[in-house]
């Protein structure tokens, strides 16, 4: 079923600039996985410093950011230089290869999550990288990289906080992994292919027309069930409130970056925040039609854009709102709660899926 | 064109961006060498004992039972695949159901167990429960 | 899941509590007590003030002939009582609504007579007023003693 | 009329003439020494468990207030201060004199819990030493102290080293054998959830906490000294706005205007009791806002709404004191035999703000229970957490609302009344579930009775004769109270019961001014709510039980 898949960013590199053979493809595949790389750290750039504070400040009634340039906004390259600028301490008895690995791993897996993500088109360029067959489970392996880098993290600092962060991080990541992923299937099922561009296709036709609006076939209004669960194991896979317990900064002061300061803190920060991101993105394209959206296809980047700042948007709202659970009770929640209904989820699709179609 | 190549692009690309930072970051950063500066943070107190010690984890089992539902979602993922097409393409949906419900069914009953066996939930320390009954007694 | 309606109901109301120091400059009730100032003019160096001062913010230093020659208050170690502008007779010591001081270093806050009588009033409030009425209480009143030294 | 007592048909409540407890306790009394609150009956230093065991198993003094010790010329003295939490007007008070040379006396501990850091403290700081103390070591000074700092012959030129030292895992020792190590960690001082400088020497067992003990003294400024070193008069009175700086100033400063006032025999006139009664319950509301909003945060984290929100109501009620007192925290307000202010020109003014305030209170406590109290989330986190069962509470001498969330109904504006509590319409709060949810749920409720008692005294004040209104007594300049006259007063603070105990020597200077804190006591508890918990939950728990620890190390 489906179209044939769009023409991707490195292919139109190639193609556009005529680069020959397989270092063209990689030269290409370099270029646009630079761009792409940018401008997902250009979210994460933006959102850290300055629109996280505005939210915030927003539901709690209070100003924020906005002495320096319009709106605060030079706050972003200002607090770049200064946490870059920061002495690095370096803690007695660190596990030294590891420390330094694991701020790297962060960031790095959760951009490489992008590779897959087809972000829509700008103009003439379509904004995914590749799409292979299997890029839907493809990103959420990459994604879970990600409690890797935090275990490691608080293993090695050689802090308390640390080690009991990196702990509950695992916890954590075991118990929401096979929800989200159970969950995920469902959405398989209906589009029968785990290509991402297939997936975004399958969602463009339109479910229903209501006063002459096209309510599109997004899984998010087919199955909102689903939706719901997923939204809840995505937002304890990123770690985010009410499920934030890794961090725990009133528990465990800081959890598994306790211990971490200047470059290294802004790596794992960067880190969150692009998998913050990803787990929007993720969430666009499985149950929000990815890039689709009202007006032509050629802004569906932008779409894309409002897609998962809007998660981004949900995940601060929550964390205004929502009391933090407790590690037992999370685990709890994940094993009994979560998993249970995500196999319900997946069993009464199959059986929807097998009469509709 | 391969996909791979584009991945393998952005995984590059994923790694000297972070690299790079610690690389300029090293450039601009003082670095001011102090007693004191480079112990464990414990809240202000000299920490008691390390961190390498045989820790309590409290989900050994909880770990064990995902490495078994893991193993089983990366099973059921090619039949969610084919489910849709199979059926379009005329095969029956019970045909299609009954082996996923069976060996989703087998895992069940292995949840239900370690449910009832108390294997799921957070490990409780009889410890510290015990510290907890103790003083309730008095 | 009230919590969630009941933030978003925050956002999107758009009002703000908090406010743009130093631009937006609290309004300070008239009783309030800050940065004090010193008449040398009333002044009838009593010590009265010094004497009552709970922590020894006040020191005073007099000739032979008890005429005033300095009078160092230690503004950092001010605790706000404000007992030497209520014992003060001639009110020559007020605490003015000023809050704003800043210094380098603790012996900045040293401030002598003259730097306490250059001391502005806080959006040009004079704080007799508001507090006077008070003053009945303690003047004349009681069999107690009157400690002057 | 909402204050009277719940009927007690227990032999132990009936009240004794101080004759009768003296026949009661029998050849233990070796003579009177009554204090100007209570009959105080002198006991020998190797009797204080019988006497105390008598007292409260007999005669029903169930509340070990507190233990003031002091060093005369020719003795140490140590008096506990004994209550009964269903009638605290009887009162007595056990002196216990202990030799100069070798002071020595028997230790309460096991009859009162509670006695077990309030004779720590003693020994600490004054040098009497206890038998039978289950361990006495310091508890607000450092362990390398040299010298008793409010001992006659202490040499306060003598330096001193503080040292930072290695704290030991109290269960290393034992469970050396065993399958599984326990980690030690430090929580605090400097932690995001500890109210301020208190240290929590933690035993880990995973998650869950096998060892909790409450470290002290880190933020102690010798209150007690700094008090008997002012004048009666003027100079004590604004210093305890700054035991309990949560904006619980009046409430802190009412507590030893009581004391000395009862002390020096001075009369308060009518008029200024309401505008006392009045500026506490704003107090109060301040410092419950306060808990509930430091709660929120060690519940949901930091950035919560809630927090902001609180703080938010905590400006608007700070911002009417202000007007009142002329300051936003620290008001020095009271005066002995008064207030230093009548209300604020324009009184309309001042009564239209406070009535707008009380309009849209309800609406704000209405926003906290759908923010908190009535969140799935929150309910799972604090509801059956940090359990605190009533007996174990009055052991500890808990008071205020960690006493009162555990069913335990006591509030001296009620039982021991002062001030114009008597004349208004009021309820106590007490909540039966003896956990985190229930101590924050009795805060929220207090803050609607507070609103109900504000209200009444603007009316009141509203409607009060110019003529007569009488903001201060005629207090001499010098108060010189009677030579060895003792008194404990207390009143209720935002924590609990706040008491001074005062022994003056015919001077314009307290000999011994001692302070019962609230929340020295209440910490005490929190090893008894926080054992076999997870780490969440013994931060909710020290959340719950909304220390200050300006109070607690005074």
């Amino acid at each position: 079923m489906g179209t044939a898949p769009a023409q991707l960013f490195p292919e139109f590199l190639v193609e556009t600039f005529g680069l020959p053979g397989v270092l063209g493809e990689v030269v290409a595949a370099l270029i646009a996985a630079a761009v792409v790389g940018n401008i997902v750290l250009a979210f994460t750039g933006v959102a850290g410093p300055w629109a996280k504070r505005k939210i915030t400040a927003a539901f709690t009634d209070r100003i924020a950011v906005n002495r320096v340039g319009p709106f605060g906004l030079l706050i972003i390259p200002a607090s770049a230089v200064q946490l870059l600028a920061k002495e690095l301490i370096v803690p007695e008895g660190v596990d030294r290869p590891a420390w330094d690995i694991a701020p790297v791993i962060l960031p790095a897996s959760a951009l490489l999550g992008f590779s897959v993500i087809p972000m829509g088109r700008l103009g003439p360029i379509n904004f995914h990288l590749a799409d292979p067959e299997v890029g839907f489970a493809l990103v959420f392996a990459f994604a879970s990289i990600a409690s890797v880098s935090l275990v490691m993290a608080g293993y090695a600092s050689n802090n308390k906080y640390s080690l009991l962060g990196g702990l509950r991080a695992v916890a954590q990541n075991l118990a929401y992994e096979i929800p989200l992923i159970v969950t995920a299937m469902s959405v398989v099922l209906f589009a029968g292919t785990l290509q991402m561009s297939g997936i975004v296709s399958a969602q463009t036709t339109t479910l229903v027309t209501i006063a002459g609006f096209d309510i599109p076939a997004w899984y998010a209004f087919v199955n909102p069930f689903a939706f719901v669960l997923f939204l809840t194991a995505n937002m304890a896979e990123i770690g985010r409130n009410p499920f934030d317990i890794p961090e725990a900064p009133t528990e465990i002061v800081a959890g598994y970056q306790t211990e971490y300061s200047s470059a290294y803190f802004v790596l794992f920060y960067l880190g969150e925040f692009v998998h913050i991101f990803l787990g929007g993105a993720i969430l666009a394209v499985t149950f929000l039609g990815g890039a689709s959206g009202p007006g032509p296809e050629s802004i569906g980047f932008i779409w894309f854009v409002v897609k998962i700042w809007g998660f981004f948007l949900f995940t601060q709202w929550a964390r205004s709102a929502l009391p933090r659970v407790r590690i037992d009770q999370l685990i709890e929640i994940g094993w009994k709660g979560m998993l249970v209904l995500s196999f319900a989820n997946l069993v009464l699709t199959a059986v929807i899926v097998g009469v509709i179609a | 064109m391969s996909d791979w190549i584009a991945i393998g692009a952005l995984a590059a690309v994923g790694l000297l961006i972070p690299i790079g930072m610690m690389t300029v970051s090293a450039l601009l950063r003082p670095s001011v060498p102090e007693t004191g500066k480079s112990t464990t943070y414990e809240s202000g107190e000299t920490p008691t004992g390390g961190t390498k010690i045989r820790f309590n984890i409290q989900y050994y089992m909880v770990a064990l039972l995902f490495v078994v539902f893991d193993i089983e979602t990366v099973l059921l993922f090619p039949w969610a695949v084919i489910y849709r097409p199979a059926i379009q393409a005329g095969v029956p949906m019970t045909a299609l159901l009954w082996p996923m419900l069976a060996f989703v069914g087998i895992l069940a009953i292995g949840l239900v167990w370690a449910w009832r066996s108390g294997a799921i939930s957070w490990a409780r320390s009889p410890r510290a429960t015990s510290r907890k009954t103790e003083r309730d007694l008095n | 899941m009230k919590s969630m309606a009941t933030t978003m109901k925050h956002a999107l109301d758009g009002s703000t509590f908090t406010v743009e120091y130093p631009e937006d400059a609290p309004e300070v009730s008239p009783r309030f007590r800050g940065v004090h100032k010193f008449s040398q003019e009333r002044c009838i160096w009593c010590r009265q003030c010094e004497n009552v001062c709970p922590n020894d913010t006040i020191q005073i230093v007099q000739d032979d002939q008890r005429n005033g020659e300095q009078y160092n208050l230690h503004i950092g170690q001010c605790i706000y009582c404000r007992l030497c502008e209520e014992v003060c007779p001639v009110d020559a010591i007020l605490l003015t609504q000023n809050f704003e001081f800043t210094a380098d270093t603790k012996d900045d806050f040293v401030f002598n007579k003259e730097q306490l009588k250059n001391v502005p009033w806080y959006k040009g409030i004079d704080p007799l007023e508001s507090r006077n009425p008070d003053r009945g209480a303690w003047i004349g009143e009681g069999d107690g003693e009157v400690d002057y030294q | 009329m909402s204050l009277e007592r719940p009927d007690t048909t227990d032999d132990a409540a009936i009240e004794r003439t101080p004759d009768e407890l003296e026949a009661l306790l029998g050849d233990l009394v070796v003579k009177r020494d009554d204090h100007l609150n209570a009959p105080g009956f002198v006991i020998r230093p190797d009797t204080v468990q019988e006497t105390l065991s008598i007292l409260k198993e007999q005669a029903g003094y169930d509340h070990l207030s507190v233990v003031s010790a002091q060093e005369y010329e020719n003795r140490y003295e140590s008096i506990y201060h004994l209550k009964k939490f269903d009638d605290p007007t009887q009162e007595v008070s056990v002196v216990v004199p202990a030799d100069k040379d070798d002071p020595v006396s028997e230790s309460a501990e096991p009859v009162f819990r509670t006695a077990d850091w309030h004779e720590r403290e003693a020994y600490d700081l004054i040098g009497v030493e206890y038998d039978d103390h289950p361990d006495l070591r310091r508890i607000l000074l450092p362990e390398t102290w040299q010298g008793h700092p409010l001992s006659m012959d202490y040499d306060k030129d003598r330096p001193q080293i503080a040292t930072l030292p290695e704290h030991a895992n109290p269960l290393q020792e034992h469970h050396k054998d065993d399958e599984s190590d326990t980690m030690f960690l430090n929580i605090g001082p400097h932690h995001p959830a500890t109210h301020g400088v208190l240290h929590l020497k933690t035993t880990l067992d995973g998650e869950q906490v096998v060892d909790v003990e409450p470290d002290i003294g880190y933020l102690h400024r010798s209150e007690e000294q700094m008090a008997q070193s002012g004048t009666y008069r003027h100079q004590i009175m604004p210093y305890p706005d700054r035991w309990d700086y949560i904006s619980a100033g009046l409430l802190n400063e009412w507590a030893y205007a009581r004391a000395a006032e009862d002390l020096a025999d001075i009369e308060v006139p009518e008029y200024a009791q309401v505008i006392r009664t009045m500026g506490a319950e704003m107090c109060r509301i301040a410092a419950h806002m306060l808990a509930l909003a430091t709660f929120a945060l060690d519940v949901n984290g930091d950035f919560t709404a809630t927090f902001m929100y609180a703080i938010n109501d905590r400006e608007r009620v700070q911002d009417l004191l202000e007007d009142l007192t002329g300051q936003r925290l620290m008001f020095n307000y009271f005066r002995l035999g008064g207030v230093v202010w009548d209300l604020p020109e324009p009184r309309e003014e001042f009564f239209s703000k406070t009535r707008d305030f009380l309009d849209q209170l309800p609406e704000s406590v209405e926003e906290y229970h759908n923010l908190v109290t009535s969140n799935e989330i929150f309910q799972m986190r604090t509801i059956d957490t940090g359990i605190l069962p009533p007996e174990v509470a009055k052991d500890y001498g808990a008071t205020g609302p960690v006493a009162r969330g555990s069913g335990v109904d006591y509030d001296l504006r009620r039982d021991d009344p002062y001030g114009y509590y008597d004349e208004l319409d009021w309820d106590v709060v007490t909540e039966d579930g003896c956990d985190n949810f229930s101590r924050l749920l009795v805060r929220m409720r207090e803050v609607e009775e507070s609103a109900k008692i504000i209200e009444q005294c603007v009316d009141l004040l509203e409607d009060w004769p110019e003529e007569e209104r009488n903001i201060q007594a005629n207090v001499p300049r010098t108060l010189r109270p009677d030579d060895d006259a003792e008194i404990y007063r207390a009143v209720e603070g935002a924590k609990g019961e706040l008491g001074i105990y005062i022994r003056s020597d015919g001077t314009d200077k307290p000999a011994r001014f001692k302070i019962r804190s609230p929340c020295f006591s209440n910490l005490q508890t929190l090893p008894e709510m926080a054992n076999g918990e997870y780490i969440p939950d013994v931060i909710a728990a020290l959340g719950s039980l909304d220390i200050v620890l300006g109070e607690v190390d005074r």
